[in-house]
């Protein structure tokens, strides 16, 4: 028990995906206008991570290791993540079209989101059991999220403020984005590895 | 004793001590009087005279149009010279009958004094209605309205509004000292007009003389005396009611939905007037302060006096830089000093260029200073910042029309941005969006 | 057109002002800093007023620079750069060299707050990132920590251990506390300890910051709930294992947590606008620094608790909103 | 080497069962035409049209609830392609853009107080009806340089708003928003105005104004044609106008208030530096 305590708080804050790790990035800076947006997006990644993590570890323990087939990680992991994806994609374009549209290509894009891809191979590599890996998968997402909905909320004061020319767009949502991360620092060696 | 107070607010300085103490005077007639037909919310007067007409003080000059309208009265007797568009307070050029006093000051009618209890209610509120008697605190909404509620609304409480948290103003302290009569017997009258039960006399504790003075009256006439904590805006309607009741007013709705009715003590001694000698509105209480003024004082003002008359009564230092018609936090700036004294004027204010707080804005720190002076609970400087950037949805989002436009938060922001003035612009977008919608 | 009478002003209502500036405020601080200012130099002698002066003077320089070469009107004279200035320097070892605390004053206007917009657009606190960026890029400059010789201007500087540094790495060790830590001792009390300028004197650091309650520029309600958790939090853990984990006493004297209570937390620009907002924003600082200072790898965590709070701070804004006056429900907000 | 082949070719076998499922299953209809509408917009998201955004107006396009000729940005061309589309009958408007119909500078007309507050015409309109005497001036404090989606409105060292006539479009978001009135379109075509909005009478426009239109009815005399009166305020007839009258009747006009827009040069109009009024908006 204590053991999945420490996977889950490592997972959001000591070794956040995106602020600690640096995965995800696309739609961390691509869907963080707004929060809600950026809480859709987190929904939608936690539901792919989740079940993406399920599923690949399955794959990997009751195919791929079997079989002798490893080599194999790669491929069928992205497999199993762009049908996640694309079922996501359907489900989130039936069930709220105004998320759908403000989600826009980063939805599709969750695919090659290497969070996901990062994830199912960490769990692998850490030797996590099924539950173990089930738990990781749902901090790594509630760690996106986290760091997701901060963001947007820094960048809808970010709007609000004159920025110099130069550094408007991009450039102050980087450094932004930079910032957060500094902070996220201090959660450094809090959890073992 | 009720000491409860309200959330929020803020401690202007009182500057009261030049005018609060000596007796009101009796301003002298000016040369000319500018009686606006509009005076009162509602339906402007339609003036009944013509140039030309000799009238005499207390005839109507321009008759009620409609339920909330009340008729407007020459405030002496003269010469009719014109009927034509003046600048009026409001800042915008209407109607006015300009009347040229004779000096005879002779009544239209002498009246009768008469004890109420012989009347009904009905012909109260006509008398009410017939003198033209509207609210004197500055909103000017016609009293025979505020005292027939509608079908459905009853009324338990009366209020009379003595907190009179402007700084520099002390008109209705005036009032309250030396009408202190003609207070009680409006209070009487009130109670019998709209059938409440309670009454208060709502004060704020800068002010002990005048509560020791009133305390045994009260006591004597079961009327309960509120000592109110000294902040602004204690005498907001809203903030008042809910210091004295504990009852809050719902944000959309009337006092008269919690069963309350508040009255300024101008008001009530205008509307004992009217309805004990049938007198109409014709003179109030002003008060000529502010640091531009030598003599500072009280004066019987009739109403249509131009501003400039009063200043020149009182004296000014130099050639003043602000006139301001109401208090300094809700009082509006005026653009010329021709403007008259209305029925809603409680006081006239010179500043000299140095009293002016300057109004370069600068960025907001964020200090809240705002959000924890409003009254309303609401969060200023979001609305504003929504209000300047043109989101009429957000602001609405935030309660901009909540906002009663008490000047707190402008008053006490460090970095000077006006506030009110975009949320007063917001409310504006929004109900005129609302009325095209 | 004829001539006229000079015109009247006419500006909306309110006619008055309480006359509070923003430099009036930053001025305030300024003045309840001077005497932990006095008290760094009088510790650390002659270097605390080096780096004291370098970024101070560095930041009113360097925003002065910043606003003319971005054309932006110069606004040095609010005094907010020389507060943040003095925050840096308060943040940094007297040990410092002078390019170390230039370097922590361009990062300080530069990065933490020109390039949002200036004045009231940071997200983050400027001497807190400064700090932080500091801390990561120069390690050992930054931890390099030189023992108290009060009132001896002249004399050679000792190399020492913060006690938070201490006592981490001593639990590290051992699993134990050292003697002097696990015994709270009044000289903690008065800042005889080695540590960054502004984390030696907790008394005068905590004196200050009344006046500032007393001239209302802060509220109680950041230091209280910032305080409050970081009492409640380690005196459960100390409670829990007190050879382990120090006296909750030790933790509210030590490092900056004095400091960043009182003036960093309670930034107004990175600071939450409503009451309930700020008891929020207090309580989480003081979270993240417990469990940062118990269990990270850095001894000391105000400063990225601080951090991490001024990034919840737009969410706070947002979602912890008072219920207007006469409405029933929050409901029709946000 | 077969295992892997039928291991993935299971696997994209599950996965394409699964999502032939969940497609019908969460099967969502799309207009084509829509997505063919969002094309063709200006994509200026400017909400002239009356509606959020392109998007919403493509979809209530689709919908048969908009009219076709709303994208005034998008101009003749738009219009012609959105017709095509939704293959409907439209006829084409001539194009439009904005003008400012007043000269009334700090220099020339008059102010009625000394304005202290936001930097808006709107909040200062709200005081006292505006900080000039002349009741239908432009107030020159912005608001309309801030709604301007295309940036060609700017404010001129006379201290008046000033319409670029080569960037304006013609959306309308000034017209709408200028508490005076004072901005308006026209037909795109014409550059001869009669640049005043007042139409208060001759005494009193001279008390306030040196450049505003006295309704002398002058123009009206010389250019019968091509002037008509609003109360004392003249103005063009847009579209019947004779170019080489009205020349005559700008010549005698008292107040040299009928200009020809093309004919000024830009030299004239000092439009005041971006920076300066970038930080002039609070």
């Amino acid at each position: 028990m204590k053991s999945l305590l420490l996977i889950m708080v490592g997972a959001v804050f000591v070794n956040n995906f995106v602020l600690a790790r640096f995965l995800g990035l696309c739609p961390f800076l691509g869907v963080s206008k707004k929060v809600e947006t950026a809480l859709g997006m987190g929904m939608a990644v936690t539901f792919v991570m989740v079940v993406a993590s399920g599923c690949t570890w399955l794959l990997h323990y009751l195919v791929l290791t079997p079989f002798n087939l490893e080599y194999l990680q790669t491929i069928s992991f992205i497999l199993v993540i762009a049908t996640l994806v694309q079922m996501v994609e359907m489900i989130v374009r039936k069930s709220s079209p105004v998320l759908y549209q403000s989600l826009g290509i980063f939805l599709p894009l969750i695919t090659t989101n290497c969070a996901v891809l990062g994830l199912a191979v960490l769990n692998i590599q850490h030797n996590y059991s099924f539950v173990q890996s089930l738990v990781f998968a749902f901090g790594a997402a509630v760690g996106f999220t986290l760091a997701m909905v901060l963001y947007a909320g820094l960048r809808e004061r970010l709007i609000l403020c004159p920025v110099p020319r130069s550094f408007r767009g991009t450039p102050i949502e980087l450094i932004t984005a930079g910032l957060l991360a500094l902070a996220f620092m201090g959660f450094a060696g809090m959890v073992p590895n | 004793m009720i000491c409860r107070s309200f959330p929020g607010g803020t401690h202007p300085p009182g500057h009261k001590t030049a005018t609060a103490h000596a007796p009101s005077l009796i301003c002298p007639l000016p040369a000319e009087l500018v009686i606006p037909l509009a005076q009162h919310v509602g339906a402007p007067a339609l003036p009944c005279v013509t140039a030309g007409q000799q009238v005499a003080r207390g005839q109507v000059v321009g008759r009620a149009d409609g339920f909330v309208s009340v008729p407007v009265h020459a405030s002496t007797s003269g010469l009719i010279t014109a009927v034509e568009p003046r600048p009026h307070p409001c800042g915008a050029e209407l109607p006015a009958v300009v009347l040229q006093p004779d000096g005879e000051d002779a009544w239209a009618e002498e009246y009768q004094k008469q004890s109420f209890h012989v009347l009904s209610v009905e012909a109260m509120l006509e008398r009410i209605r017939e003198a033209g008697v509207v609210g004197m605190g500055g909103a000017a909404f016609p009293t025979h309205v505020k005292l027939d509620p509608p079908q459905g609304k009853s009324i338990d409480t009366v209020i009379i509004n003595a907190v009179e948290c402007e700084p520099w103003l002390t008109a209705d302290r005036r009032v309250l000292l030396e009408q202190m009569e003609k207070v009680f017997t409006g209070l009487e009258i009130l109670k019998e007009v709209s059938g409440a039960g309670h009454a208060y006399i709502g004060l704020e504790d800068n002010q002990p003389d005048v509560a020791a003075l009133l305390a045994p009256h009260c006591q004597k006439r079961d009327i309960g005396l509120a000592v109110l904590p000294t902040r602004y805006p204690q005498g907001a309607e809203r903030q008042l009611i809910y210091a004295v009741t504990g009852r809050r007013v719902p944000a959309r709705g009337l006092p008269m939905d919690v069963g309350v009715l508040v009255q300024n003590v101008g008001t009530i001694a205008a509307l004992t007037d009217a309805v004990t000698r049938g007198r109409p509105l014709i003179e109030r209480m002003v008060t000529i302060s502010g640091p531009g003024v030598i003599r500072p004082q009280n004066l019987r003002v009739r109403i249509g006096t131009p501003v400039a008359h009063l200043l020149k009564q009182c004296g000014v230092t130099e050639e003043p830089a602000m006139v301001i018609l109401g208090g300094p936090m809700m009082g509006v700036a005026q653009h010329t000093q021709a403007i008259p004294v209305v029925r809603g004027t409680s006081g006239v204010l010179a500043f000299r260029r140095q009293d002016v707080p300057i109004t370069t804005a600068g960025p907001c720190v964020r200090c809240g200073r705002c959000v924890a002076a409003c009254p309303m609970r609401l969060q200023p400087t979001f609305i504003a910042d929504y209000a300047r950037r043109d989101e009429l949805d957000l602001a609405e989002r935030f309660a901009a029309r909540n906002c009663i436009e008490c000047g707190s938060c402008s008053f006490i922001c460090p970095a000077n941005i006006p506030l009110v003035q975009s949320i007063r612009y917001a409310k504006g977008a929004i109900l005129a969006r609302r009325r095209r919608m | 057109m004829e001539p006229r009478t000079p015109l009247l002003i006419v500006s909306p209502s309110p006619h008055l002002h309480a006359g509070l500036t923003t430099s009036g405020m930053m001025g305030t601080v300024l003045l309840a800093l001077l005497p932990a200012a006095a008290t760094a130099i009088y510790l650390f002698g002659l270097p605390a007023l080096r780096v004291l002066l370098v970024c101070v003077l560095g930041s009113v320089a360097i925003e002065a620079l910043w606003q003319k070469a971005t054309d932006q009107p110069i606004t040095v004279r609010d005094g907010s750069a020389a507060l943040t200035g003095l925050l840096v320097a308060f943040n940094l070892p007297a040990s410092s060299p002078w390019w170390l605390s230039l370097l922590g004053a361009t990062l300080a206007i530069v990065v933490g707050k020109q390039v949002f917009g200036g004045l009231g657009h940071n997200p983050f606190n400027p001497a807190l990132v400064a700090r932080i960026v500091l801390l990561i890029s120069f390690p050992s400059a930054m931890t390099h920590w030189t023992a108290p010789q009060p009132g001896r201007f002249l004399a050679d500087a000792i190399t020492a251990a913060t006690p938070l540094s201490e006592s981490q790495s001593a639990v590290m060790l051992s699993g134990h506390l050292p003697q002097h830590i696990s015994e709270f001792s009044a000289r903690y009390l008065l800042g005889s300890m080695p540590g960054c300028l502004g984390e030696v004197s907790a008394l005068v650091l905590f004196l200050g910051a009344l006046f500032l309650l007393w001239r209302g520029v802060i509220s109680w309600h950041i230091p209280v709930s910032y305080l409050g958790t970081v009492t409640l939090l380690s005196g459960i853990f100390w409670l829990m294992d007190p050879g382990r984990y120090p006296h909750p006493m030790f933790h509210l004297v030590s490092g900056g947590l004095m400091l960043g209570a009182c003036y960093m937390a309670t930034d107004l620009v990175t600071s939450p606008l409503t009451t309930r907002g700020m008891l929020l924003f207090g309580c989480g600082c003081g979270l993240f620094t417990v469990l940062i200072r118990l269990f990270g790898s850095y001894p000391e965590g105000v400063a990225f608790s601080i951090l991490l709070m001024n990034a919840v701070t737009p969410l706070i804004d947002r979602y912890v909103v008072p219920r207007p006056f006469g409405m029933d429900r929050g409901r029709e907000l946000i | 080497m077969m295992a892997a082949m039928i291991c993935l070719g299971s696997l994209g076998c599950v996965a394409a069962l699964l999502l032939a499922m969940a497609a019908r299953r969460f099967a969502v209809t799309i207009d084509p035409r829509q997505v063919a509408l969002m094309e063709v917009l200006a994509g200026a998201n400017c909400g002239a049209c009356g509606f959020p955004g392109c998007d919403a107006y493509a979809r209530a396009l689709v919908a048969g609830t908009a009219k076709p000729d709303l994208c005034r940005p998008g101009g003749a061309e738009t219009l012609k392609r959105i017709a095509a589309i939704l293959g409907v009958e439209v006829t084409e408007r001539p194009p439009q853009i904005a003008v400012m119909y007043c000269q009334g500078g700090l220099q020339q007309a008059r102010p009625k107080y000394d304005y202290q507050g936001l930097q808006d015409c709107r909040a200062a309109q709200k005081l006292a009806r505006g900080p000039k005497l002349c009741p239908a001036g432009c107030l020159g404090l912005g608001s309309c340089v801030q709604k301007c989606p295309f940036g060609a409105l700017s404010i001129d060292a006379r201290g008046l708003a000033m319409v670029d006539r080569g960037r304006c479009t013609g959306c309308g978001l000034c017209v709408a928003i200028c508490p005076r009135q004072v901005l308006a379109l026209a037909p795109a075509t014409e550059s001869i105005h009669v640049l005043c909005n007042n139409r208060e009478s001759a005494a009193r426009v001279k008390s306030y104004c040196n450049v505003g239109c006295l309704g002398c009815r002058l123009c009206v005399r010389t250019a019968p044609e091509s002037f008509v009166m609003d109360s004392f305020l003249a103005q063009v007839r847009y579209g019947r106008g004779q170019p080489a009258v009205m020349a005559e009747a700008m010549e005698r006009c008292p107040h040299h208030c009928i200009l020809n827009l093309d004919e000024q040069g830009n030299d004239q109009i000092l439009p005041t530096p971006p920076s300066a009024r970038e930080r002039s908006t609070p």
